[in-house]
């Protein structure tokens, strides 16, 4: 591992922020357009330029770049604040997906429609009775000639109510044990029978949806993978996920704190000054600088070709639950003040409130931590399972405790 | 606060004119100590009063919204420390809403423009005030441990009834050993704030150091117990429907109220010493 | 609860400091003697004034004094330097055990000596094979006219190389489950088959010792409960065992790290000055105060005559870690000098260097930290137990891993 | 620390006389800096170097007992702090063994009474000592999260062997999250060592803040694997026959040699601190 860039990587990171310079989007280019339309307007525009999803083959839209090169395009890209979120699901998590279980036709129709942003896609996973245990979702697909029947529910679905199409995983057989009675689809969201309701969260915002599904019909040419196999289709998912979330977007940091400390007084003098504010930016930034090199570390894995392993949980397991008390910590600086949140009083553009506000979500989706720990337990460290009270049984025979 | 300030610091005119009305809750009354981001002090204590009028800015103020009478720190053309009340229905005090992170619980911005006001006492130092948040603090530690038994009590009964992989969440050990935490920090915060209750009510020398020390304990079980009460519930405890948002503002509110947990930490060591000072005097005499 | 003495309990306060200023030991007394021989001298010196064992009926050498009183009258002779930790199995755990299991006879022959400190006794609980799991021990006992031979070997007892007479759990029957098998007895530690063998510890002291049984009888009179209720029995010791320990002997606390707070500099000011210094402080002296008035309120609700109940386990989950946390701290303030643990060098009498090596002893005697978590998780919230291995299943059918 | 030092400081003389035979291991050299309880500071030392002559005493050095020689700061009669050589094999020196935590390291006080010496450089100031420090922390954290990684695997596979009410105690959440969440630690202290290595390497301007971050980290890494691998190892963990005493010890031992945890984290602040001027200055210019 080296943190210097070799020659080469050095050639390009100067390329990638030449045309940024010349191609990033100007606050007149954005005015009064919606966040969703300025990242289509941004991804479009990356896409005619040779710069979308560049680790993806030319022919998907892509430029073949290596797994460092996308590292140091994040970097340079992520010096201008340009929206990414919208495809971070679609791009990250699925489009690998689609490439590793669907037809090559099928992927000549959907990734360079992915790539160039003009259609936008979900992942419809998780179920009511579910939870962390992704497995045992109920939705029914139903065989009907050479078409599938879908119904039942699923929830914590991001972007459902403007994606338009959805990566979905059925139950297609009860009889046989969780795992092995899973099915997977792409389907259209705007397909007769499809309902979307935005879920309410804590912070008041609606990030999620509830999607319902009411014999909703699905070509069987849609299948992913054979029926059965929807369960390592959504590993390819879900191991994907791994890499695609962790950052998270502007939150509450070491240098927020810093900024706080420095401008705060404790006894009359900066807060930066006392001794436990000091030691408690100490330790935080013993996790933000240890997370980025460990980034650093994994990307060098990546780039010697690899596969995104469970060691990567790490950023999300440790990420979120710093997030949050970092977040606590900043307004603690703030005292009385700190509880503010309110854009004509707030300060520091209430990043330490909403982060506070928000992390509780990230220690939960997209796995909690204690599922988290789980897998780096049993998959990094090798220690044995837990006892499983679904195992081996029909999933129509798993306690439920009447859920 | 406002009320045991009264008790403190009004001369027998302005308790008669006050308190009999606040008892009957004729008149509500507010409290005012912030003025910027960071600890209160005195030389964070800009407000100021001359000619009987007040000038400045106060926030965040709770319930200022509703309340008639104002208690508030200020200081005097040479710079003297003073507690004022203010009466809030003049046009001299404008009153604007400041929301924060708990929406159930309202506060404002109080500006004074010339506002009439009163002093309570002419001779208040800061040493006073702090006198005032060690009782409040006790009293913030009982709401505080109240929020934290609440959250507790709801995540125990959410992993109790919720299966994750054929069994109850709450037979894994990464949950019950998080719910076990929990009630250890509860139960600690509890018998503290015992001692800070008994201390309270008999006025005891040990006030200070029984006040810091179950407002860090009630900072500290409250902050984990409602945080992880949302983690219990998983994704539902993340939804506006469900109550765990609740505890989880309210927790922090309480614990930024009235000096964060550096500040009460720093205030528990100085109590321990203190208690070393004493006791060192007693054996020598 | 009321953190001041009543007026009768004032008065027996004073009756308690009047005779123990009169009666304890002088340094001229215990001269040249072994800390067992001070503390036999002592405890006899006790029964003979009335101050022995004062919660027990008098019949059996105690003063019939109220749970208040004993509070009373520990805290007064813990004011001075006494030796006790001789008899705290055999009186705090054990005699509760004898009052509550065996015939007033028995009762008789063996309560007074023990209160006199004549006879000490140990306890064989713990296996090799069991640890954590108490009940899975395999010592066997095989009946034989009216007596039984017991074969087997026990673990971590405590004084087993100088007591008298020691508390036996024993399997007699491995063909039902687990705790349904086992049978308690009184037996004889000079009895001929009885090999003590001392452990040592990773301090380099031997507290604890192996015992060896060969072919030992022992008497069926001397049986406690009836046969297969030796869970029950045990179950008594265990629970008076929580009331038993706890305290744990002078260690590092937070008294010693103001103390040296004070004469070590940070800066160029006195380290009790700085701010994270205070703040770590603060923390430990939550904990202290915290279990201070916790067991205040355990001593109030045992003088309204309640039983110990598992949140007693509250006192050694809390206070083990926090010795081991603030030992470490202590030797922190020290710098470099922290490390040095030497008769010859060390300051402030090596408690935080003696504290930091005997505490991860505590945290797995009596109980593991996470035995004691999952007590207070199943037994005092509620919670559902772990699914078990071992449930309803012959004792030699439960999976051991080969050990 | 010795031979950095004597790289860093040393004339053209004494390289040529000692590094040669520190490479061949004929020479073997040692480093002194704490006199007393606390930091090692200018202030803090009092060894004093005055005619060519060393008197005072430092402790506790490590491996002075099998050292020719020593490496130390001291004092000349101006206050002005030096570092200066002082050959082992003399009269004048007076080593007595001291009992650490860990037997397995040996130290030492070793005493100077007008004991012949030199200087190495005229001019060192404390920031020239930090600079020292800072390599030795990155070598030190390298060592630390040897020691944290043994722990963790000796633990996972102790876990995975022993069984309790019938199953692997590695199958317990308890266990296994206690084990995992060792795994975070020391996964983070290496990736912090590898960018502190790089720094140090490179002789970066990041080195204070690379080399305090990964001591930290290091610190805390290495305390927590080494306690829990005994507790996860239950009452045979705490035997004498069971290695799981010598991490322990060894990881203690580690963490206050060069300074606390404390220290450190107040020198990474220092370190972000001066890493903003920098960057400031560089968007400035």
């Amino acid at each position: 591992m080296d943190f210097n860039d070799t020659p080469e990587e050095a050639l390009f990171r100067a390329e990638a922020a030449e045309w940024l310079k010349a191609n990033a989007l100007t606050a007149e280019e954005t005015r009064g357009l919606t966040p969703l339309a300025v990242a289509k307007l941004w991804q479009k525009r990356k896409y005619d330029g040779g710069w979308a999803c560049i680790g993806w083959d030319k022919q998907y839209g892509g430029r073949g770049a290596s797994a460092i090169e996308r590292v140091i395009w994040d970097q340079e890209e992520g010096k201008y604040n340009l929206p990414a979120r919208f495809f971070v699901i679609g791009q990250g998590m699925i489009a690998p997906t689609i490439m590793a279980w669907s037809s090559p036709e099928l992927c000549q129709q959907f990734l360079p429609k992915l790539a160039s942003g003009e259609e936008v896609w979900c992942q419809l996973f998780s179920e009511p009775a579910g939870g962390s245990d992704l497995a045992a979702l109920r939705t029914k697909a139903e065989p009907h000639g050479d078409e599938w029947v879908i119904n039942g529910q699923k929830i914590w679905t991001s972007q459902a109510h403007y994606a338009d199409y959805g990566l979905l995983i059925t139950r297609t057989d009860p009889s046989v044990p969780k795992h092995a009675g899973l099915t997977a689809f792409m389907i259209d969201m705007k397909a007769p029978g499809v309902e979307v309701k935005p879920i309410k969260q804590l912070t008041g915002e609606s990030d999620f949806n509830e999607v319902y599904f009411t014999n909703v019909r699905v070509s069987d040419a849609w299948r992913l993978g054979e029926v059965g196999q929807g369960w390592q289709v959504s590993l390819t998912t879900l191991m994907n996920e791994r890499l695609a979330i962790g950052g998270g977007g502007p939150g509450a940091d070491v240098d927020l704190a810093i900024k706080i400390a420095q401008q705060i007084q404790i006894n009359g003098r900066p807060a930066i000054e006392d001794s436990a504010v000091r030691a408690r930016i100490a330790d935080y930034y013993v996790l933000e600088a240890g997370l980025k090199y460990n980034s650093y570390r994994a990307m060098s894995a990546l780039s010697r070709g690899e596969l995104p392993g469970p060691e990567n949980s790490i950023g999300k397991l440790v990420g979120a639950p710093k997030l949050q008390s970092i977040a606590s910590f900043c307004m603690d600086l703030l005292e009385n003040y700190g509880a503010v949140w309110d854009d004509d009083h707030d300060l520091y553009d209430g990043l330490a409130q909403r982060s506070y506000m928000g992390a509780p979500g990230l220690r939960i989706a997209g796995g909690t931590d204690e599922i988290m720990t789980n897998i780096i337990a049993e998959r990094v460290l090798g220690l044995p399972q837990d006892p499983r009270a679904d195992k081996g049984i029909p999933f129509s025979d798993v306690p439920t405790g009447g859920q | 606060m406002a009320t045991e300030a009264l008790l403190a610091f009004a001369n027998d005119e302005q308790k008669t004119r006050w308190l009999p009305k606040l008892a009957s809750g004729e008149l509500i009354a507010t409290f005012a100590l912030t003025e910027a981001p960071g600890a209160a002090s005195a030389e964070a204590t800009k407000l100021a009063f001359k000619d009987e009028l007040l000038t400045g800015t106060k926030a965040p103020v709770p319930d200022a919204g509703c309340a008639q009478l104002l208690i508030t720190t200020a200081k005097d053309a040479a710079g003297q420390l003073l507690l004022c009340g203010c009466e809030l229905d003049q046009s001299a005090v404008n009153i604007t809403p400041v929301r924060t992170l708990d929406f159930t619980r309202k506060h404002n911005m109080v500006t004074f423009n010339n506002a009439c006001a009163e002093t309570l006492s002419n001779a208040v130092d800061w040493s006073h005030i702090e006198a005032l948040l060690d009782r409040a603090a006790v009293l913030f530690a009982w709401e505080q441990i109240g929020v934290a038994d609440k959250a507790l009590e709801t995540a125990c009964d959410y992993a109790k009834q919720r299966y994750a992989f054929g069994r109850a969440i709450g037979s894994y050990q990464a949950i019950k050993h998080k719910l076990a935490g929990m009630y250890v920090k509860n139960t600690l915060a509890r018998s503290n704030a015992y001692f800070g209750a008994w201390a309270l009510a008999s006025n005891s020398e040990q006030l200070p150091l029984a006040a810091a020390t179950a407002r860090v304990a009630a900072i500290q079980a409250s902050l984990l117990a409602t945080q992880e009460n949302i983690q219990t519930h998983g994704g539902m405890g993340y939804t506006w429907e469900f109550d765990c948002q609740f505890y989880y503002r309210r927790a922090k509110l309480l614990s930024l109220a009235i000096g964060s947990e550096r500040h009460w930490q720093d205030r528990l060591v100085s109590g321990l010493e203190q208690q070393h000072a004493i006791d060192l005097k007693r054996k020598r005499s």
